[in-house]
């Protein structure tokens, strides 16, 4: 079938635009822990990209995206060493693209994910574990998972039909549930709830964010995998919902703490890409605005349950990622409408009917709930075998130096 | 030979480097700190959770002077540093046993 | 109508480059004021991309891009809300992309061109005064003037036939104009002329030039709104341009000051690349080059007058897109040539009649003038009713921590 | 002939992308190098990007591509000025793109190249010195380097037939050789292997390499010159090689050394994405994993080798650029196959021919010969005549201040 | 009047602060240093290449204590800042002629 | 017990390091500062502004020693942070009441 040049540029664009926001993550996550730990952090994002890659090239993508093994759970491995995708295409008709550029697209959604929970254990986590867990979590929780929701033959896309256009579930959801578990395991920082711990780099958190925030329009409007209307929407939608995340953020926060914080800020950006992130294909501006305006809140106040409930999500991923990924799936279902696109559904508020609000809350909880167990356990052994976390002494003094031999920064040389 | 420390707020150095240098005094030196005193225990909400902020920036300037200066020196730097609130600061004076310029071995109140 | 798939890609990722440039910004500003004010100066920038986003899907894209109402001077409220969009394209035909891209596209100018305005005031600004004017200025001032020179139905573009590929009017000096009347209004910093008030983290300035200079891309050939030959030649263009800006700004330097300085290449950069916005689409590559050459110049000079003239346009807005915005419309009306482009003009040296100058200088004086007066009259309102200048402690002690709670950086930990 | 918009696009896309990575390798290089000369060292970048634009359009670009003046050598002038490229096009029949894309996207890599350089010579170059050293070099050395190997009719690519992707010899070979060649003239930094010289800045170093990937993808997918199978295969193969060097460079280390840095991450990542550079649109995807697996270790082992054979290379552009460009060259020789790309080869383990392995060795060597010769030729004119280093105390003091009038940072104001 | 100065590691600054504010010492000054003792000379290997590491980050604490109180506050901050280790630091305790409080210009005593 | 505080140029931090190991000085404290002195008052013309450049970035050295050691490691750090050109520094020294090394309280001559 002959590749549609048009679309394939667009998919290649996304697949560089994705890849970006990996390191645009270990620059935001770095920028805000304390300046001790960041290289780790950091490290953290970029030993990410260099497993995932691995995994997805020798079995991921065939797991997550091969000929299902039976009732939408796993894909085969026929996919082996990304063994016959060279010339292989994908996509509707008049619309194919390589195969290769949706196997690097998706890769770098796995990358992403899978570094995302690295913000759960900022300052006190291994790097040898934090390897293993690595290549435990991509091979066991992300592969299984991005089939069910990612892969047409998958059960939650191709049975459940619960519509998750760029990653609800898979990256949202998922990372939410799973950092729960890590930082339920691996425990709370020294100096929790007593020391400040504020951001070493504020300017390096909004470099972060607005390297995120670019790097998400390949993300949300690439996942349409062609140059078309879809895009189009996904990529404003994108924009809408992440500006009004800023704003609710920011304002709750003046309202409640009385000042707006650049961190506010940038939280609230990404809050408001999560949110939109499985709804930018099916929802109008509008509807976007709405998801935003809600994320954006939603998340302010998440962010501080962990103060309330007691356990540690340093960088909260749990607050941002977990809360405004179940705001965008369930919105989806009030608000969706075929209006907006017609391979999508209508929502509750359209069609007055609450079936596909019942299948997206099915899918996000399946996610969360597999996705959190599954996680817990292999943390758990991780912890109780080669240990998960550093010395107290380490801890205190700053992992960067004890673990990769460097400090952040030599200013004064 | 006396050396004045100064803890100010850091928006005060360049007050207090345009007032020694309009009364003639020879040098400073300036690095940064942060420090406690009477403006502690202030209580700050951040992200839901609140906490107790106890090291405010400072700078920190340090003043070599003739000991017929000091008096004059002190007070030029008491006032130009005062705002009138909290977190003014302090000024302490230690005596110094000898002060050599490096470029010239020059000693004492010539190396000033 | 079917739309070109291959536009469509490039006009999308267009969309993107141009957002990113605005977290460019915020990173070049942030890197060029003091510490103590650095978070503030980026939190400007992005709440314009929150704000902005918003008017912009309420009722700007309306006013700036719907029917007009007459005369050339302003759309109508047809796309309130972005109504009528959703499936509608734009473009020629055989090169149609989805009017979604193009409203995209287009919000990423209003975006940056707004915070383009707080280098002006850097330092200084209450943040809830800044809030309003944004809102005020991307009503009052923006959308019409988007109108004018971007809408076929405008007077600039539609009836006057002045050239403007993408933006010299619109973004540079309107911003440039609208930077001086901000600058008047707010006055002077504490230390104006006396401190020497130098960047506190120039690779932060250097980071975020490279980034305005990779978006640029999006916002010159992107104007192009399709994957053509006029883009290729804006793309090009605007890349000799920038370059060539640099030299000739370092070389100013290095022969009035003695050193050639990182701040000078960055800024000589920006001035290359805002000089040859107007007329990427309109010269050959020569012409590009000299227009660099000159623009570099010309604000290299320019931003010593507000030492001269006594107004503290802190960032150098009027000096770099007011200038240099200038150079860029009126050597449009000199050097565009229908060899570059069909679709243009030849100017002065080509056919020897003034006529194309004269449209490039009425352009440029009625966006001039209109912009310095509303801004004026806007920033004046505000600062008689809400204040719009911090009491004088807050700016000594910074406003960073006074207004946002936050201070950039706490490295010591 | 009607140009392809979607390779169009894919193509300025990819200009874009590469051209970014030249502020990638500002900020990779300005914060690997100590704080007094930070600024100097992105100067050298930002003042490759303004000079090697300039004499692109005016003649270098004429040099490289123009037709042929005899035995593949250097191309003729008729090009100068950028003459006759505003509306023809190039590429393959229905894959048409317009030349001056091509002349852009081509610019970029001339860029990079030459500001890979300042690396070799970091703290200690004359500013002048090294603007007189990029107008020779691009003009001697970088132009008929890329007309032989870029070419068509260029003897490397045209009539030896070696393969060189996107520019293993041109960019990577070429680079290495001749920052050989300047460290040996300029000779060694102050206090070279006594002091530790550690990066001063490592969240920059790390943001730059995240830029370098980013922008990799465009160089290396770009390179096809259409968004079709092989840019795909050239953007997943770019993706492997990548991460897997980041793993062997990092595992190497930890064997090594005992510790896993965050600077051998960048710079494995680095190593990995020169390896593939040439073999990435001739080899499987489980070839560009074996390529960045090699590329990896071999360069982690080979930046120690200035510290036996006593040259100042100091950020290691022999060891990284030189070696895994090599590396990159011969692999092909042994695992390129025609099953990745018809319009490649099949090297020695496909092919049993060692045939395909000479012309990358003959390609390699003259690139590496031609390359160290003329840069040491032109180093030590310069050196001798206007002189290429500071002095001494210019040096201890750092070139920033007594260079630029500037430094880095001013954090406490 | 005395000046307690500490150069301490970094990790201890916290305790530190927590000590001298539940024993009613009314304030405290830090800055950013580094330095070496007897805590030098351990070799690293850094890309190949063997270096000695020897200037170690260090943070400085000053405590300005009346007479009678040094003694106390001295053993506490030796006692909370010991860690057992290599490099734990040095405490050095000065003269002090006179202290002002720049906000109200009182002095000796009074201005701590 | 004395303590020799120099602010000297940046550059010469390595080679005092240096000298001090190599002449068996049991360590030192090194912190960032700025200052001006004589070295003042030099015009610069940046962005087409002119501006007085007063306070150039120094490094601050701290070095206890035995009073008997006191000549000896004064002159020594004199003659390596010479440069002969203006700014070179200023060194003073100051009388210290007592020292304690944290890791073993150990005090006086002993804990150095
Ligand atoms: N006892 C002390 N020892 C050392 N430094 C002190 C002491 N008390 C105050 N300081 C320094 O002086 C600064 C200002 O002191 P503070 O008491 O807050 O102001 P005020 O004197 O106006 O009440 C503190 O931040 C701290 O750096
Ligand atoms: N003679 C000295 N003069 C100034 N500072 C010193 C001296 N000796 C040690 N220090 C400071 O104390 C810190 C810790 O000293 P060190 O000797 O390493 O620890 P310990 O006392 O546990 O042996 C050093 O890093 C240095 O900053
Ligand atoms: N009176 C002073 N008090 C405190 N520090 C001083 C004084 N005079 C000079 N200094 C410090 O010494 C540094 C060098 O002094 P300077 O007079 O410029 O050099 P020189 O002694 O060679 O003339 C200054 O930058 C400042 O930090």
């Amino acid at each position: 079938m002959a590749i549609n040049a048009g679309d394939t540029a667009w998919v290649l664009a996304s697949g560089a635009l994705v890849l970006f926001m990996t390191p645009g993550l270990a620059i935001f996550y770095g920028g805000m822990v304390r300046a001790k730990s960041t290289l780790n952090m950091m490290m953290m994002s970029f030993s990410a990209m260099g497993i995932t890659t691995i995994l997805w090239t020798a079995y991921a993508y065939s797991l997550a995206f091969s000929k299902d093994v039976g009732h939408g759970l796993l894909g085969n491995l026929s996919h082996i060493g990304l063994a016959g995708t060279i010339d292989s295409v994908t996509g509707a008709p008049g619309h194919a693209i390589p195969e290769l550029a949706f196997v690097m697209f998706q890769m770098t959604f796995a990358i992403i994910t899978v570094a995302l929970l690295s913000g759960a254990i900022a300052d006190r986590a291994k790097f040898s574990a934090w390897i293993i867990f690595v290549i435990a979590w991509i091979t066991i929780v992300y592969s299984p998972v991005a089939h069910w929701a990612f892969a047409s033959d998958g059960w939650i896309y191709g049975k459940l039909h619960a519509l998750d256009f760029a990653g609800g579930t898979v990256v949202e959801i998922n990372s939410g549930a799973a950092a729960l578990a890590l930082a339920l395991v691996l425990g709370k920082r020294e100096g929790f709830k007593r020391d400040r711990m504020r951001p070493h780099n504020m300017p390096l958190v909004l470099l972060g964010a607005g390297m995120l925030w670019f790097g998400w329009f390949g993300f949300n409007a690439g996942s349409a995998l062609a140059a078309n209307h879809t895009a189009a929407l996904a990529m404003i939608n994108t924009q809408i919902a992440t500006a009004a995340a800023v704003l609710s953020w920011v304002g709750y926060e003046k309202i409640r703490e009385g000042k707006a914080t650049t961190l506010g800020a940038a939280s609230g950006a990404i809050a408001g890409a999560v949110g939109i992130t499985p709804a930018c294909g099916f929802v109008t501006p509008l509807g976007a605005l709405l998801i935003g305006l809600i994320a954006g809140a939603v998340s302010a106040y998440g962010v501080s349950l962990k103060y309330k409930l007691n356990y540690d999500d340093s960088l909260d991923v749990v607050g941002v990622h977990g809360l405004s990924g179940l705001v965008g799936m369930l919105s989806i279902g009030f608000i969706a409408t075929l209006k907006a696109n017609s391979a999508g559904a209508d929502g509750l508020f359209i069609s007055g009917s609450p079936s596909l609000l019942g299948k997206q809350a099915i899918a996000s909880i399946a996610v969360l709930a597999y996705s959190f167990i599954a996680t817990y356990i292999i943390a758990t052994i991780i912890q109780k075998t080669i240990g998960f976390r550093v010395h107290r002494d380490v801890e205190i003094e700053g992992v960067d130096t004890a673990i990769h031999a460097e400090s952040a920064y030599e200013l004064g040389r | 030979m006396k050396l004045i420390t100064a803890i100010v707020k850091p928006g005060r150095v360049d007050e207090i480097k345009a007032a020694l240098q309009a009364n003639g005094v020879a040098g400073m030196t300036v690095s940064e700190a942060s420090g406690f005193g009477r403006q502690k225990g202030h209580k700050e909400i951040y992200r839901g959770a609140e906490y107790t902020v106890d090291l405010i920036p400072k700078v920190r300037i340090e003043v070599l002077v003739d000991d017929a200066d000091l008096d004059r020196v002190l007070d030029l730097m008491v006032q130009t540093a005062n705002t009138g609130s909290i977190g003014d600061g302090k000024i302490w004076v230690t005596s110094v046993d000898a002060v050599v310029r490096v470029r010239t071995n020059e000693r004492g109140s010539d190396a000033l």
